[in-house]
């Protein structure tokens, strides 16, 4: 399987070829960003604007905050078993004005992060499914240093 | 001073808090008579129903302000059913306020009920892929104590609280519940428990953590010409001096349950308030009041953490002082301002629309001095805030 | 004559009723726009929101007040989401109205959207067994179409009706709807079409019942010193003379949505006015109007023989005489007192919390003059009532 | 299988074994009735007692109006494949002054009721479950001429 065959767990919010981004909105008129992307108006209440229109995001963020979950969240998660402890950051993107939260990058925890840290977008399985196709999420891995802008 | 427009708190009542998993109906038909029994009134009396909706039972959770009138019987009254998440209480509140401000009625009963399933709130039904609580438990199981811990885990690493900080929130407010005759949780808690109880969302244990309860409130609120009708006077009535129910400012740029992001602050600046400061900002506004004429407060300890929160929001102390706020005890019984003298969801655990409501029957206790055992001295002002999710800040202010 | 109390509608907008399945807050946004652009408004000119919930679209659904808001850009505003079946937004106008006339804001908008799934109406899901929803749809495959097949046997066997009589409704509504942009049917049907239409629920066949369907609709309030102030004059604004909202009284005698049985009569004896009639006799009584001042009435013909029904209760003839009052002429277009000239429910189909909003709006264009193609002659005043589950009356009366 | 090893679709609202009958409620304050049975407060406003006890009904009643099924209902409701139409009474009880919805008994059909017609209480296999088990509800039925009170 090569990497442009990935499943997303969710259509449009990033790709799924490298190098991986999230793709969140653009106001076509006051070109405010939003993530989730979506249809409908812009968010900024002083815009009129019924046109959003898919951008990538900057891949690189610094952490705002993190956590890590030690009990497999309920339905619609679709937890492995054995559940597995796992961290979520919430991530600051510099450019777009915007913290995104995201599961981070397996085998990363909490003690592993610090605020201000520097992390980039990557992929990695959210869960298996019945027919056993594997679906994809973003994730938030550490920095690599060598890509650093 | 209380004004023409500062509704009566005639009566108040409760249905304990605890887990027994029976029809929400029957907890609200035991608070409604209670606070009738409480206002001296019948039920024939009440000119309008507020019902604070719940989302996990059914058809008539969604109705709440019909279920509760047609299980005390329909007498052709107007109603409302509102929901507003953990604030749906306070919306309802709301709603019957101003009802009777607009000359609707003069009398009103505000009322939530909720039974609750047992673990973490897990989203409503079905494959939604466009709500935003779907997707982030779907796509990242964010559960509502993952959220906590990521503002625990800024306070930690910004403000450089301690776990300890947290417990010792829930170490007041269980010292408070266990007097508490409707607190579902009576046992005092220290800090050496803390060791022994599980991490949930790192750096919150379980005991930080508020559970999920049955529970039912009601509130019986009227114009100051009804009451002084009825009572002979106005003297030592508690008051209804500010229902600020608030949405954010945009750009929202503090992320809140459920959203996975938030705003962007690229073009559009944030407000100078935040949003929670923004809450409480306008109840003071609209009661004439500041943070130095509380007597008490109640706040929503959702997590230990959450409430150092509050203490800020409010202005009881400035940004970053939570934990010595509580260290310092000014926040215990007998200390300067006293929260959550309850006990607090710390003791109550949330049953969600109930709670907001609960908030104002303790405070109205207070008030009258009826707090046997937890009770604050001579509370003259008492503040109760919350936030629902999407957006639902509520703060109100009572007075004596 | 209108007073000070009597509220003016600024704006209306809707987006079309169809099928398309689209996120409704999609369809929300653009009746919202609709309404600012016809009140010549921005978005932050509007203090308080008042949503009309849908239950069957997760939680954006539970909370419309404060989904709209962020959909539109938060601004600070206050919020409420409402829930009464059919008549949500109805109770989102009272909602609006109250705060608006308790002074806390001069101009508010009110703003229901859904989209639905095909066919019959399911109750949420989950087993749920203290749910009168749950229960007569488990027990009985009681459907909605069901309860209204009763009531027109009613008709048939008590009043004589013939289900021609049902048709001819049919048949005038959906003339009138031809010319409705908003309208999703705009296809005129004749008595020869029922022939060929298969029975759902005797006696009423698929045309005898509304769909459901995708829609919304907005309607921005105001103050009449707001109206004056932005457009110099009241000369010729739209008054909002009654919002009743009213519950029944016990004992409930008449089997209604989604009950499987009545109340009972053997202790209590039933009030005289029955609940349907009592909805619109609080609505006159509020407006200081009577059946004989209306221009126009929008009722709620969930089937064509309810439309009949709802002749009776608004007092448009005596009891049993509705068949006449059709096969009269003088309910349709150009007659002595039109109803559904929108073309009605059976035009539309029905989108729940947008419906009774819509019918405002309609009212609103009729009076102005501006229902092209399907406008009352010099309407003055309109009447729009309608009932939802769980005793969820409501009437609203608007004038010139 | 014995009647009384009928498995009710819902518990306590009818009696599994002859003679058939629906079971209320009954305020022991004021003495209204309810149907269906129910725990809680008595629904008439000026009575505040919350005690409610079973109450058997009235066996007979007479037929408010009728209609009849020709679609499938939808779930919950458990259809037979293929879906036969049905027809379901609200029936007027004399004494206890309630009308109460049922399916009518199978194969009695709309043409074969009218208003103010005598039924009675039957009962009749609701759906069969996964397992096997019947599940019984109540119907009404043309009361049996000879029975006639
Ligand atoms: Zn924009
Ligand atoms: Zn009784």
């Amino acid at each position: 399987m090569t990497a442009t065959e990935r499943v997303p767990a969710i259509d449009g919010w990033f790709t799924t070829s490298e190098p991986y981004t999230l793709i969140g909105a653009k106001c076509t008129d006051c070109a405010t960003y939003v993530f989730p992307p979506r249809s409908g108006a812009c968010p900024n209440p002083d815009c009129d604007s019924m046109e959003l229109e898919p951008a990538p995001l900057s891949r690189r963020g610094t952490v705002w905050s993190y956590t890590e979950n030690h009990y497999a969240p309920p339905a619609p998660y679709v937890a492995a078993e054995p559940f597995e402890p796992y961290a979520l950051a919430a991530v600051q993107l510099e450019a777009e004005g915007i913290v995104i939260l995201g599961q981070v990058a397996k085998g990363v925890m909490a003690a592993d992060l610090s605020i201000g840290m520097e992390v980039e977008v990557d992929l990695q399985v959210l869960y298996r499914d019945a027919d056993g196709v594997d679906h994809w999420i973003w994730t938030w891995a550490p920095a690599a240093p060598e890509a650093s802008a | 001073m209380a004004t023409e427009r500062d509704l009566v708190v005639l009566g108040v009542g409760m249905h304990p808090w605890g887990k027994w998993g029976r029809n929400f109906v029957e907890y609200g038909l035991v608070a409604a008579k209670a606070a009738l029994a409480d206002a001296g009134m019948v039920w024939r009396d009440i000119q309008f129903v507020a019902g604070a909706d719940t989302i996990r039972n059914g058809y008539p959770g969604f109705v709440a302000g019909s279920t509760f009138s047609q299980a005390m019987g329909w007498t052709g009254a107007q109603i409302s059913s509102s929901y507003a998440a953990c604030a749906s209480g306070a919306q309802g509140m709301q709603s019957a306020r101003a009802q009777i401000l607009a000359g609707f009625a003069d009398v009103a009963m505000v009322i939530g009920a909720d039974t609750t399933p047992k673990g973490f709130f897990a989203p409503v039904g079905g494959e939604r892929k466009e709500d935003p609580d779907w997707q982030r438990f779907h796509l990242l199981g964010a559960t509502n104590p993952a959220f906590f811990a990521l503002n625990a885990r800024r306070r930690i690493d910004v403000f450089g609280d301690t776990p300890d900080d947290f417990a010792m929130v829930k170490v007041k407010n269980s010292k408070a519940g266990v007097a508490n005759p409707y607190a579902r949780f009576r046992k005092e808690f220290t800090l050496d428990d803390f060791a022994g109880s599980p991490i949930v969302s790192d750096p919150l244990r379980l005991l930080d953590i508020c559970a999920t309860s049955d529970g039912a409130a009601a509130v019986i609120i009227c114009t100051p010409e009804y009451a002084k009708a009825k009572l002979g006077t106005l003297e030592g009535t508690v008051r209804i001096r500010a229902v600020a129910n608030t949405t954010p400012t945009y750009p929202q740029v503090r992320l809140e349950l459920p959203d996975i992001a938030t705003d962007s602050n690229a073009v559009v600046a944030a407000p100078a308030l935040g949003f929670k400061d923004s809450v409480a900002h306008n109840a003071y506004e609209q009661a004439g009041l500041g943070p130095e004429d509380l007597s008490c407060a109640e706040v929503y300890d959702l997590s230990t953490a959450l409430e150092l929160d509050w203490y800020e929001n409010l202005g009881l102390c400035p940004e970053g002082e939570g934990a010595s706020l509580v260290r310092s005890g000014a926040t215990a019984l007998g200390g300067r301002v006293p929260v959550n003298a309850s006990g607090g969801l710390a003791s109550f655990g949330e049953a969600i629309p109930a709670q907001a409501i609960a908030q104002v029957c303790e405070l109205t206790w207070q008030l009258r001095g009826q707090a046997d055992g937890h009770q604050v001295e001579d509370a003259k002002v008492g503040l109760a805030i919350n936030q629902g999710l999407f957006g639902h800040g509520s703060c109100t202010i009572l007075s004596k």
